[in-house]
């Protein structure tokens, strides 16, 4: 029996750590907030496989599963790494897979492997998340409409989209008709963009209709990410504030010794390791109990998303009036666990999506406009 | 109970409300925020100017320092406050020279020092920023390092400041710095004003977490400024700083924003869809909002007590130290339901196309400015429970070199 | 302007504190749990004009209001009071006076303020509290039927009860087919019951069918008066676990010096402050403003339900061990919060009945079976 | 991750079901609760002795002293565990004397004393008590005052111990009294074994707040003990006791309760109404469901992680020590949502009418036994604090007369 990491994956997690933290110093990441993904950056990345994790080796990847995606999730959140992760390397791969044909797993898998193709990704619609807008139509080989809240828009040469909630469609980033408006979002280590449609050719994943177990499993997929980039970037404001605490003095002591600090700092790592748990138990689950995927990767979410606000909270907290400048950059950090909280559905609409998963409760309707 | 101000009081809203009528919100949208980051326009200085001659502002500074010379009423101020408030006309400059350093003054300066500072500051000309925090004194400001040195008629200051809000546009500032360096810490300060216009300091903006530079940092090297420019006794800057940060807790610990943001939050419930439910339909949501609403309305209602209290002249006890941080845990979880409300839209900021009305997220991230600065949240439940509850003091113990050992110079009383 | 207690409600309130403190020491509060209220006490009570206290000169009592009721039953809860106040002494001599007939006033508001006639109540079935079974059945001059979470009952000489939510009715103990089973509570100090009826003859407060106001009213006096009961019994376990902090001495220091227990100490009063200025302005709205009777009702229950929770955990917590005996007798304070938490509706009940108030929501259909 | 645990355990798995299906539940419904009010029952223990025959209890004391002899493997634990649950059947007895005395026995106990109290301890014969907190005592258990002194061959104890459970029904009592009053603090303090039926030994009950006396006060007056009685060296007993408390944190801290927990929830939600609606249907109830059965999958799989780490030899750090904070306050949230969705049916208690099947009221309650007891909430902060993020140790300072001092006879070290 063994619960956690293999060596592999405790390598493959280093790797990328230090990866990470060499390029991506505080300096590196306040120049380039806002910007499009370093080239250079995003070269290495492929260099160490994190495009073709979940690639099957036929297609030029390295046919990995979830829980190595989970550790490079984790390790982009710890570094808050200005990459479009998310969309290229988890859900295009995953959508490809779940609901493409051979030939299209075929054209599409290599690219993405090979660093080429990169995604970004509108899930909105489905994600059940308040103030729904927004709503793509196919009609024949056209699409038509405006996908809102499309993650990793900027360096994307192709976008994922839902339709009709059934239906998953990719649109090429230079296709006609397609209008890219940038968003000003809290968290700028990611972009985030208002995409319209406007007799756009597309391309459907599988056959139109058909689609709607995959983005069950595509929008799993996403919460569980996003809970582990959070649990990521809470694992550093944790650690940073405990180191701080030490270094701080204040009335002659270090702060780390008063317990008003000091029980603080327990309460936030009596939270946090237990979520680590969970999350890599979702990861788990995930391929290997499909069944239990839902479940697992809306708890993750929410439980991630809420202990993420507390602890980094309590960790600008902890480093008082330096910890609000942008001098530390743990603003950076702040506002990704932010970020995250609210994206593909905040902590209310995934348990409630968990309920729906066990029958509790039925789904909310939604009305796309 | 009678909530009303009573009968001998409606004359003068009558007044105010008759000087109200005639003075449209129009004439005074090119308002700035004076003493923030820019210094206030010439339309905000007529207006205050305007405002003294009737005592709407500087109401109780006396005559001979420009003021109106008013008695202190506190119900006066009040009506003023809720008519101008009622009639959308901004009230009259609110900056650390008016709030700090002038009252400061009138208690402890010299009166060559009032004659001086106080007339242009309350009419907006003299603008102040306060040096007390540094590096590496922030809750303990008691341990701050900026030192001055008497050199014949002059003081020559060196070190460095840090949260000092408007040190950018102000002419001088009102400044901690150690003057007895062999004194135990809460005795070596001294409180010196200090023209900013010297040679030797160098103020760089600090730009915090929600984008903006409200504060600076200030460099010090071997700024000279006149002998006379102490208040108060040399050595005794500790006390008189003290009667300052009094003004400082009394002005950060506002309830009343409280109010607006629930019904912002009404609002944003009732408009704000999840699928087909309205937010309002979902019980979690609205739970929430009720219960804010109910903290919200608690600590209006305290605001009432204490308010009550102060015009009574009964003594305040541990009801009045614990406004500020009942006020910042309620801002912070106000915000955070809106925001949690608006969920992908909710990240959304400063200006962004399909923001929602308000910048909820820049008001969450504006509230860490309450949980740390003046006296953080800890520091608060620590005068809380040694001044409101009676419990010990902190012991004074160094930890030094991974040993701890009693503060040498500090009492270590633990009673109040 | 004055906000707070004048001077002659200081008086009251001292007079009150003194009288219980006197009567009630920790051996009498044990020794009388679950027994009927004490004559003595109660007669020591009716003439410091506990039971007058609502009714207007005229029927013998002193015409005070409701800050003064909100007085005596802060004073209760400081002292657990076994004293059956809430029926007696406010709900029924309101009803009398918002539903009755002047005769039916003249006829009852005597005995009550003379401390005659005691009151048990049962508004279970408006109070719209989770899981309403019982229903009381009004045919002709007699009633059939159960009525749930009756109090004070043991003590009652009469019940006052409400049918089909718009009828107020009161059963004289001792009249045919009334059946009392006691229910064993975990608050001991105040009897509960559930009250049978079959074939009882009954007296309807006014008209029947016109009581729909009165018993919104009753409703909310009842949970202004469990909000005030709280905040006095919360009060004294906050200044018992401070005074205990300063006392108990471990590793050669006061308890209280430690922040763990000293910042949780100014939590609890951080709490407790602004509760009390909410509970006196919901005691001067109802009489003063009475369409604002409602929603600060609700809201001080609910503040009231909340912070009592947290401030009664936290104080045993702070007595560590002694405080889960018996020996201190913290636990009747505990357990009164709790009981008061869930009577005449929960926090989330009282909640939803503010928001219904303020026309955000529609009321939850109440069956009764 | 393989949560499997292994082809190697398929046999031992099969024969333990096969144990269990030869043994129905319903032979042991007469078990009592042994150890904590009661004597076990003549049932009790021909079923323990049966346990111990086929290795399903007493797994690991070595056959000398009456055990099973097997290896340690925490796997073949597990399955026995997993399969008696699934079966119905009870476990092993479970008391003090067998979790805590008899493994600090043989880790430091003589040869002697392991031959005569740990075969009679393991077969349910003998019944211990640990006299350790004193009311002077709680969680500075190293400042306890009960003395004992040697006079000729035996020792002379008189004091006072608290939360004594199963004193009233104990032969025998493992206790920590000061022998050295001349040395420092945890220095001075022995390990020894007393018998119940001495003269000058008074046990009173002592009634929680649940209204259950299981826990006693013992009152000690001139007890004479053999001398050979002591467990460990003279003045070691804090070192001794530190190896059980070990064990007793170990067994304290039960996640699994939050299983059953959240299970029994869901059907309450599904039976309970508030009005027309059912509580599962209310949002903010399912919300407060929801988001404790997150966190009690996290501590499930948590639970999962340490018996991994375990299993595998990997060493735990601070993930380890979070156990018993993280599951006392689930647990008591847990309980709470139970008796809110109850309203007024919450606060029934102890078999009253109408009362729900589950007594959750009495389970709220009970939870203070955790949030107090074994370490208090506080004292486990300081602990994750200080062993899991390694922040320095708490000032070792003495409150005297209104005055700090630093204690003179501890050590000042801050680190860890």
């Amino acid at each position: 029996m063994h619960f956690g990491l293999s060596e592999e994956q405790t390598m493959l997690q280093d790797m990328l750590r230090r990866c990470l933290e060499e390029r991506l110093d505080l300096e590196t990441l306040k120049r380039t907030a806002g910007q499009p993904c370093d080239p250079e950056l995003w070269r290495a990345l492929v260099e160490l496989g994190v495009t073709g994790a979940l690639i099957p080796e036929d297609y030029g990847g390295s046919g990995l599963g979830m829980l190595e995606a989970e550790v490079i999730a984790e390790a982009m959140g710890r570094s808050v790494a200005p990459v479009p992760y998310l969309g290229t390397a988890v859900l295009a791969p995953l959508a490809w897979q779940l609901a493409g044909t051979p030939e299209q797993r075929e054209r599409h898998l290599g690219p993405i492997a090979s660093g080429e193709h990169r995604y970004g990704v509108g899930l909105t619609e489905v994600a059940g998340a308040p103030r729904q807008f927004g709503k793509v139509t196919l009609e024949g080989d056209r699409a038509w409409g405006r996908c809102y809240f499309v993650l990793d828009a900027s360096d994307a040469s192709h976008f994922l989209l839902t339709a009709n909630g059934d239906t998953l469609v990719v649109i090429e980033r230079g296709a006609e008709g397609v209008s890219i408006e940038l968003l000003n979002d809290v968290d700028r280590t990611r972009s985030f963009a208002v995409l319209g449609l406007e007799r756009t050719p597309f391309e459907t994943v599988g056959e139109p209709g058909r689609a709607a177990q995959a983005i069950d499993a595509l929008l799993a997929a996403g919460r569980l990410m996003l809970a582990a980039d959070t649990f990521g970037a809470a694992e550093v404001m944790l650690f940073r504030a405990r180191d701080y605490s030490m270094e701080r003095f204040q009335f002659d002591r270090p702060i780390g010794s008063f317990q008003g600090v000091k029980h603080l700092l327990a309460n936030m790592v009596t939270d946090l390791e237990p979520c680590r748990s969970l999350i890599w138990y979702a990861a788990h689950v995930f391929d290997a109990e499909p069944a239990e995927r839902v479940l697992h990767a809306c708890h993750a979410k929410s439980l991630a998303s809420e202990i993420g606000k507390f602890i980094a909270r309590s960790s600008i907290e902890i480093h008082g009036g330096m910890g609000f400048t942008e001098e530390l950059g743990l603003h950076l950090w702040y506002k990704r666990i932010e970020a995250n909280r609210q994206l593909l559905g905040g902590p209310e609409t995934v348990r409630h999506a968990a309920a729906v998963d066990q029958g509790w409760v039925q789904p909310l309707t939604a009305t796309a406009t | 109970m009678d909530l009303s101000y009573g009968p001998e009081y409606d004359d003068f809203r009558a007044e105010v409300r008759e000087f109200c009528r005639n003075h449209r919100p129009a004439e005074h949208r090119s308002r700035g925020i004076p003493g923030v980051t820019e210094r206030p326009s010439p339309e905000v200085l007529a207006w205050q100017a305007k405002l003294i001659e009737h005592g709407y502002a500087a109401r109780t500074i006396p005559r001979e320092y420009g003021g109106y010379g008013a008695k202190p009423d506190i119900i006066e101020n009040r009506i003023i406050q809720e008519e101008f408030l009622a009639a959308g006309l901004p009230l009259g400059l609110s900056n650390q020279g008016i709030s700090m350093l002038v009252p400061t003054l009138l208690e402890v300066g010299t009166a060559e020092q009032c004659t001086t500072y106080i007339r242009p500051t309350i009419y907006g000309e003299m603008i102040w920023c306060q040096g007390y925090s540094e590096p590496g004194a922030g809750s303990d400001l008691a341990s701050l390092r900026t030192r001055a040195e008497l050199d014949g008629d002059e003081w020559i200051i060196n070190g460095q400041k840090i949260w000092t809000s408007s040190a950018h546009v102000a002419d001088m500032c009102f400044i901690l710095v150690r003057t007895e360096p062999e004194a135990p810490k809460h005795h070596g300060i001294s409180y010196l004003l200090m023209p900013m216009d010297r040679p030797g300091i160098d103020v760089r903006p600090l730009v915090t977490m929600t984008g903006d530079a409200t504060f600076n940092e200030v460099f010090l090297a071997d700024v000279r400024i006149p002998a006379k420019n102490i208040v108060g006794a040399r050595g005794q800057g500790w006390h008189v700083a003290n009667v300052t940060l009094k003004y400082e807790r009394g002005m950060l610990g506002n309830a009343g924003q409280g109010q607006s943001g629930i019904k912002g939050l009404v609002e944003l419930l009732q408009e704000e869809t999840a699928g087909s439910a309205r937010a309002m339909d979902l019980d979690h949501y609205r739970d929430r909002l009720l219960k804010l609403q109910g903290r919200t309305l608690a600590n209006k209602y305290h605001g009432m007590r204490l308010l009550s209290q102060s015009i009574n002249g009964e003594q305040t006890g541990v009801e009045g130290l614990i406004t500020k941080l009942s006020a910042t845990e309620l801002a912070y979880d106000i915000y955070s339901l809106a925001v949690d409300v608006l969920g992908e839209t909710g990240t959304l900021y400063d200006g962004s196309p399909y923001q929602a009305e308000r910048d909820w997220q820049k008001s969450l991230l504006g509230c860490f400015t309450g949980i740390i600065g003046g006296g953080s949240a800890n520091i608060q439940r620590n005068i809380i429970a040694e001044r409101g509850l009676g419990l010990p003091r902190e012991p004074r113990v160094r930890f030094d070199s991974g040993r701890w050992e009693l503060s040498p110079s500090a009492s270590n009383k633990g009673g109040n």
